[in-house]
């Protein structure tokens, strides 16, 4: 049913209809709403959970660490520190390879302190061995959440969906809200066969010495390239379902023949839809990455062909490098025959705003040329350098 | 073994923790943690903090540990004992939760998970092998750590006379909680101790023991020692064992008859320059630790009153056919 | 093939057994089964833990069974042992020592009075047949030790009824003489012949024996009085001790002087002086180079007396005189009217040995107008021929067997003194007894005798944490205005007593099933079985696991279990 | 597509006021789209919502810099330059004050459109929350909206005797203003 929902909101009742066992909640902004929403579902009787009200963020992956290996479909969110104070669980969730759902209402981290969208938070975890997945709007974050529930237990990989602070998760905006019965069929419940049960008692969280850790590495890194597979297989069921595709691993807009592409994650990709339709602009192709984790290296490059110039966009970046998705993708499109000329800026930090008028400075990016820069910095706020 | 067959597996008691584990010889922890999971019985799930027992029982591809256990990072035992616990309660499963740390994670890193799954009332009885120090690291100082106590992280010298500060009051901050049940026991009584954790399985709630459990190596004596010190650690009123309902104390292990506590310290390397001739400060601190255990005896009213088959002379006093007060 | 990493690097439940911990040991706990200091302070060589143990169990005939498999006579020995037991146990270190001749007492007592029968050995009757001479303890033991043997035993003795010196030298204050009858008759039931009034060298000969029997045990103690004077003074109306009390016992008859000293530090002096003491005469002295029982005296220097009775004669007025000895005797005429007494001690001469050492100038003088020697007897020689060859004693090795005469035995009170074998007492005839029966059957079967020998535990090894304190019975006397000459004067426990006091015994070295070693083994190394395993104990160490901490040793409360190195 | 800009004090229902009135929007089948400024302001302090009403999807996040119509609850922000910054010329501002349009209108050099929203919502409610009204006045002065689609998207939130009042207010204040006033700048 179409509904005019805050974002957060219609996560929660995503998450309410994947009829999750456990849910733990911790405030953080801008992910709060989310598990306002969750818990006043449970107060209503809207949705039959555990809901375990943590008092950290360390605890609350915890928790849901603890009750995936008990057998329940388990889901928690987060953001910005919050992410940063799970780390180690969530490394250890996904070494674990416990098939647990997180929404990473993502926000920048301090210091300075920061509550505003930027990607810093996901990225700060990106090796944790999580499927991360970004959304553009709420509607595809609605699709991705049920989804991830499927893909996570289909891999025995935990998935983050990631989606943007304030500017999805507290915006109100018209979204389809699947039906019960369709999600149930589509999600069936959740059986894991490595659960604790005292009738078959397994112990899990092992000591592996050198002896065996390459080849524990070796099976999480396949197990993530292998889910790439799962994700494209699972949101093609979901079209096949509800008549949306909620992005893949990479979705292309623009005409075939354009020689320069943009490659963004997030809400931006969704202000820069709109900015290809009522800007004039030169044509350009659109890359909207949704799998950032696992990266689709092919699906890049086979995106990439024909292009003469890319221009990656990130909303983080790792000081002393640069941009993150950027160095990734330069890698992924390294020893490719023709590839594009690439590009790397990083935009929106910190909640700075993204116009439409980003768009086409974007495009004009490698007429500048030069290496990575904040696209969108203001350098007379800059004062002198310290 | 000739003498019959797979008499292991014919144990007239429940085994959670099974042989073969890497422990050192001796070990107290060991030792606490197979009473418990005896007591416990098979249906139970165990969480596991990062520390010895955890190490020694679980390298992969083997583990000791006979009943499901999940172990997850140092600071976070109570935190996923918590989410296995409200898994089971979505699942309407009833197996109880036991969720382990040392004294490093339960009284340090792992205290706020802790503090919270008591609060949230987790169906959960928390189980802290005291060591008094991080064991698993090599000998460093905790919250736990007694006064005085040698570490590589408090060494004696010049300046200083091993640990400066006080054992932490675990048990006190757990009775702020007012969970139904908590109490510290002790390796050296193991009937004791099994009784305790019967009580805390009985109760649906939070629930929390403290037991004193040595360490060989971390402590400084023989292995074959690890009894004998843990029950002059009670004794002396050190390490009073107490049973505390909603907070307030219930009963207390009596003492018999107060053993001074030079007789517990001169056992151990961990104080052994408390017994420095020419040092002045070592009987200061000697005074000083006698001071604290007659703190403890006068607080919990330890002193006993005659002989009581329960104190902490006749608790595990045995008959032929076994313990006197099981 | 390596075993491949699966899903998120699980273990399976009890996976570790793959992983032997028994190689990091270099000592191991093994059980050591260490006697009892009881059983090694036992003439008779019984073992009172092991009976005990049976009694805590609540067997009290399995308990008697194993008793009587080395005493045959537990409620008379129950009755006038001087019971070593007790003074070596362990517990005496701890609280007070176990009343282990009540409890024996008690046994005895029940056996009779159920009538449990004495066991045989398992086998099947021997062609043998063995003649014992003297139904004393040593002939009883051995007759009855060698018909459990299934041997055939014909035992004689010069007197109408079985007993010796039972019946001869203790009085029944002690003894009761229906105590003597029933152990007995019930001892000669298990299938020994006995030959009343039939005495060596006056009814039968040696050699009719030896051409009858094919083995034979003498028995027939020592009957003559020691030849006794003081720097050659005798008086000329001397008795000597024995014959007062044996004359009393037949007859009842006791001279009553006004005061006499009796000299010698054995059950005859103290028996003797409480008959007389009993029987009016005003001061009864007994002297004694031995000393009295106190935290200073040597335990090989005390009094070889009953501890009971020594307290039971001072409370009715028996003077003592230890470490003391008749100097000189004061005499009118031929008749004493006094003694001079000295102060000595028995000290190292240097060579290994202890001599008395008198010391000038501690002189006293006692009025007395009759000096009784009781410093103990020899074998009368009659009929013994060259056995005895002179000697005061027949000389035998632990097993009773006389050399250069094969197939001839002794024990008891006629062969020589074994340091720690005999003292003269009633449980080290039967002792003797029981030897001399393995003897004979080792010689009759071929081999050679044994006698297991186990170190006792020392009290040190006790872990002392895991008993409680528990006072010793207090067992019913007759008071002192209520004794006289014929009723016993320390009664028996009964049986909650008797039930407690078994219940003190702390099992030194042996295992008590406690299950401390099953429940302290932090590796789940001890294994508890159902049934008892050939060690005694009901547990089994894993050295497949075990690693050698030590621990079960430590908390073991009874020494059962020793660390030994692991090699 | 319209984009709308309301200015109000933290606590005074700002973000849900865009909130109600991209709900009604949606009632009455248009796409919506309503979001704060992602203010970590406390009560008191000045804070923005926007909304956006348009027949297709809405695809862009940007924060509306050029706004057709400012909502300004709180009159006191009109001293504030950032209020009208990016108005569109001949874009409709709707004031929260006692004062009359006209004399606002004089003040400030441009049209105002006062509403008493704070003393009506006193009246009917019994708080001076002014945000209702408001949006009542606003939906009839643009005639973007009926009454009732405000009324339904206030159901969603509110029900019984709250609702009640709040639906006599919506009806009160929507009588205050000159329905249609705004209708071409709203369809244009």
């Amino acid at each position: 049913m179409l509904e005019a929902l805050e974002g957060s909101q219609a996560i929660a009742r995503a998450v309410a209809l994947c009829r999750p066992g456990v849910v733990a909640a911790y405030p953080i902004t801008p992910q709060t709403h989310i598990v306002e929403n969750i818990s006043k579902l449970v107060a209503d009787g809207k949705l039959n959970t555990e809901l375990v009200s943590v008092e950290s963020e360390f605890s609350a992956a915890s928790v849901v660490l603890g009750a995936s290996a008990a057998g329940s479909r388990s889901y928690t969110a987060s953001s910005s520190q919050g992410i940063l104070l799970m780390t180690e669980v969530l490394f250890n969730i996904s070494g674990m390879r416990l098939p647990v759902v997180m929404t990473c209402a993502n926000r920048a981290i301090g210091a300075p302190i920061n509550i505003w969208n930027d990607h810093s938070d996901s990225m700060a975890v990106r090796d944790s061995g999580w499927i991360q997945l970004h959304c553009a709007d709420n509607q595809e974050a609605v699709d991705t959440t049920i989804q991830a529930f499927r893909i996570a237990e289909a891999t025995e990989l935990p998935v983050m969906v990631c989606m943007d602070g304030f500017v999805l998760t507290h915006t109100l905006e018209t979204l389809e809200i699947p039906d019960q019965d369709l999600v149930d069929r589509y999600l069936p419940p959740f059986v894991f066969n490595r659960m604790l049960d005292p009738q078959n008692p397994l112990s899990l969280g092992t000591l592996v010495g050198p002896e065996y850790f390459s080849e524990t590495r070796h099976l999480a890194h396949e197990a993530l390239n292998q889910s790439a597979s799962t994700i494209v297989d699972v949101d093609r069921e979901w079209q096949n379902l509800t008549g949306r595709s909620a992005g893949g691993l990479l979705s292309v807009e623009g005409p075939d023949d354009a020689k320069i592409g943009v490659l963004a994650m997030g809400s931006v990709v969704s202000t820069f839809r709109e900015a290809m339709d009522c800007l004039a602009a030169e044509p350009a192709k659109l890359m909207a990455l949704r799998a950032f984790r696992p990266l689709p290296e092919e699906a890049i490059r086979s995106a990439c062909a024909g292009l003469d110039h890319l221009v990656v966009v990130d909303r983080a970046l790792s000081p002393g490098f640069g941009g993150i998705v950027g160095g990734e993708i330069k890698a992924a499109l390294s020893g490719m025959k023709d590839a594009p000329q690439i590009y790397n800026v990083a935009i929106g930090l910190g909640g700075r705003d993204v116009p439409l008028e980003m768009w086409p400075r974007l495009l004009d990016v490698p007429k500048q040329g030069g290496g990575f820069r904040i696209l969108d910095l203001e350098p007379a706020k800059l004062g002198e350098m310290s | 073994m000739s003498e019959m067959n797979d008499p292991r597996a014919r144990q007239p008691r429940f085994r959670g923790l099974e042989a073969g584990h890497r422990a050192c010889q001796g070990c107290g922890e060991a030792l606490a943690a197979r009473l418990v999971t005896e007591s416990a019985g098979p249906d139970v799930i165990l969480t596991n903090a990062t520390g010895c027992l955890e190490v020694f029982t679980t390298p992969w591809p083997q583990s000791a540990w006979r009943v499901p256990w999940l172990h997850s990072l140092f600071e976070n035992s109570a935190a996923i004992a918590s989410g296995v616990e409200a898994a089971l309660k979505a699942q309407g499963r009833r197996s109880k939760v036991i969720a382990m740390g040392g004294d490093g994670g339960t009284f340090d890193i792992g205290f706020q998970a802790l503090s919270g799954m008591l609060e949230r009332m987790h169906n959960v009885l928390y189980v802290c092998y005291d060591n008094e120090a991080y064991m698993n690291t090599g000998i460093q100082r905790s919250g736990s750590t007694p006064h005085a106590a040698r570490t590589t992280t408090s060494p004696p010298g010049k300046e200083r006379m091993g640990k400066r500060h006080l054992k932490k009051d675990l048990l006190s901050i757990i009775a702020a909680h007012h969970i139904p049940y908590a109490a510290s026991a002790s390796v050296a009584y193991p009937q004791d101790l099994r009784r305790k954790v019967r009580r805390a399985m009985e109760i649906d709630g939070p629930t929390f023991l403290l037991v004193h459990s040595p360490c060989p190596l971390g402590w400084g004596h023989d292995g074959s020692e690890t009894i004998q010190v843990a029950r002059l650690a009670v004794q002396t009123g050190l390490f009073p064992l107490v049973e505390l309902e909603r907070g307030e104390v219930a009963s207390v292990m009596p003492l018999r008859q107060r053993v001074p506590v030079a007789e517990y310290l001169c056992r151990q390397a961990r104080f052994r320059h408390l017994f420095a001739d020419d040092d002045h400060r070592a009987q200061e601190e000697r005074e000083h630790l006698q001071a604290l255990a007659d703190y403890n005896i006068e607080r919990y009213g330890l002193d006993g009153d005659g002989d009581d088959p329960f104190d902490a002379d006749g608790a595990d006093t045995i008959r032929r056919g076994g313990p006197a007060n099981s | 093939m390596p075993i491949p990493m699966n899903r998120g690097a699980f273990a399976l439940a009890g996976s570790s057994l793959a992983f032997k911990t028994g190689t990091w040991r270099s000592a191991k706990p093994v059980h050591v089964h260490a006697a009892a200091p009881c059983h090694g302070a036992c003439p008779a060589g019984e073992d009172q833990q092991a009976w005990l143990a049976l009694l805590q169990e609540g067997h009290p005939q399995q308990a008697w069974e194993s008793l009587v498999a080395a005493n045959p006579l537990p409620s008379v020995t129950g009755r006038v042992c001087p019971h070593p037991c007790e003074s070596a146990c362990n517990r005496g270190h701890y609280d007070s020592p176990i009343a282990i001749h009540a409890v024996e007492r008690w046994l005895g007592d029940q056996a009779i009075q159920n009538n449990w029968p004495y066991p045989r050995l398992p086998g099947s009757p021997r062609p043998e047949r063995i003649a014992v001479v003297g139904a004393g303890p040593a002939g009883l033991s051995a007759a009855y030790h060698l018909a459990r043997r299934h041997y055939n035993v014909v035992l004689m003795d010069a007197m109408p009824a079985a007993g010796g010196l039972l019946r001869s030298a203790i009085p029944p204050t002690r003894l009761p003489r229906d105590v003597i009858d029933a152990e007995i008759r019930r001892l000669l039931a298990v299938g020994i012949e006995f030959r009343p009034r039939a005495a060596l060298g006056r009814d039968i000969t040696l050699e009719e024996l030896r051409s009858e029997f094919d083995a034979v045990f003498l028995a027939v103690g020592a009957g003559k009085s020691r030849h006794w004077d003081v720097d050659g003074a005798v008086p000329a109306d001397l008795h000597e001790g024995l014959g007062l009390l044996r004359e009393w016992l037949a007859v009842g008859a006791i001279p009553k002087p006004n005061a006499v000293v009796i000299h010698g530090g054995g059950n005859t002096a103290v028996d003797l002086a409480r008959v007389m003491r009993r029987a009016g005469v005003r001061d009864v002295h007994v002297v004694t180079a031995s000393g009295l029982p106190g935290p200073d005296t040597d335990p090989d220097d005390v009094l070889n007396v009953v501890p009971r009775e020594l307290e039971q004669a001072i409370e009715e007025g028996v003077q003592f005189h230890p470490h003391r000895t008749i100097n000189r005797l004061i005499m009118r005429g031929s008749k004493v009217v006094g003694v001079e007494m000295v102060r000595l001690k028995k000290l190292p001469d240097g060579h290994g040995h202890k001599a008395r050492v008198s010391f000038e100038g501690t002189e006293t003088v006692l009025h007395v107008d009759m000096v009784v020697p009781a410093i103990g007897e020899v074998v009368d020689p009659t009929g013994l021929g060259a056995i005895l060859n002179g000697r005061d004693f027949i000389d035998t090795d632990m097993f009773g067997t006389i050399a250069g005469h094969p197939g001839l035995f002794a024990g008891g009170d006629c062969r020589g003194w074994i340091k720690k074998l005999t003292n003269g007492t009633v449980s080290a005839a039967i002792g003797d007894g029981r030897r001399a029966a393995e003897g004979i059957d080792a010689l009759l079967s071929g081999r050679s005798p044994m006698e297991a020998s186990r170190p006792a535990l020392p009290f040190a090894d006790l872990n002392l944490a895991y008993y409680e304190s528990a006072p010793r019975i207090a067992l019913p006397t007759l008071p002192l205005s209520q004794r006289d000459d014929s009723r016993e004067i320390e009664g028996g426990p009964d049986t909650s007593q008797a039930l407690a006091e078994a219940a003190r015994c702390f099992s030194c070295g042996n295992c008590l099933a406690c299950d401390n070693c099953w429940t302290l083994c932090p590796d789940n190394a001890v294994l508890k079985t159902r049934e008892t395993c050939s060690d005694g104990s009901h547990y089994l160490f894993d050295y497949e696991f075990c690693k050698g901490c030590g621990l079960c040793a430590t908390e073991c409360p009874c020494g059962f279990i020793s660390m030994v190195n692991d090699d | 597509m319209i984009e709308v800009r309301i200015h109000g004090r933290g606590g005074q229902g700002n973000v849900v006021a865009a909130y109600l009135l991209a709900a009604a929007a949606f009632e009455t089948g248009r796409h919506c789209q309503a979001f704060p400024s992602f203010g970590a302001e406390r009560r008191g302090a000045p804070v923005t919502a926007f909304v956006r009403i348009a027949d297709q999807t809405i695809r862009r996040r940007c924060q509306v810099a050029n706004p057709a119509f400012l909502i300004i609850q709180d009159s006191g922000l009109l001293h504030i330059p950032a209020t009208m910054e990016g108005l569109l010329p001949q874009g409709g501002v709707l004031v929260n004050s006692p004062r009359t349009s006209t004399e606002l209108t004089q003040e400030y050099g441009r049209p105002m459109t006062a509403l008493p929203a704070s003393a009506l919502a006193q009246d009917i409610l019994g708080r001076p929350l002014p945000n209702v009204a408001l949006l009542s006045a606003f939906a009839a002065l643009t005639g973007l909206m009926p009454a009732d689609a405000l009324i339904k998207a206030l159901a969603h939130r509110f029900k019984g005797d709250i609702l009640e009042r709040n639906t006599k207010l919506i009806v009160a204040a929507g009588q205050l203003v000159d329905a249609g006033a705004w209708k071409e700048v709203a369809h244009a």
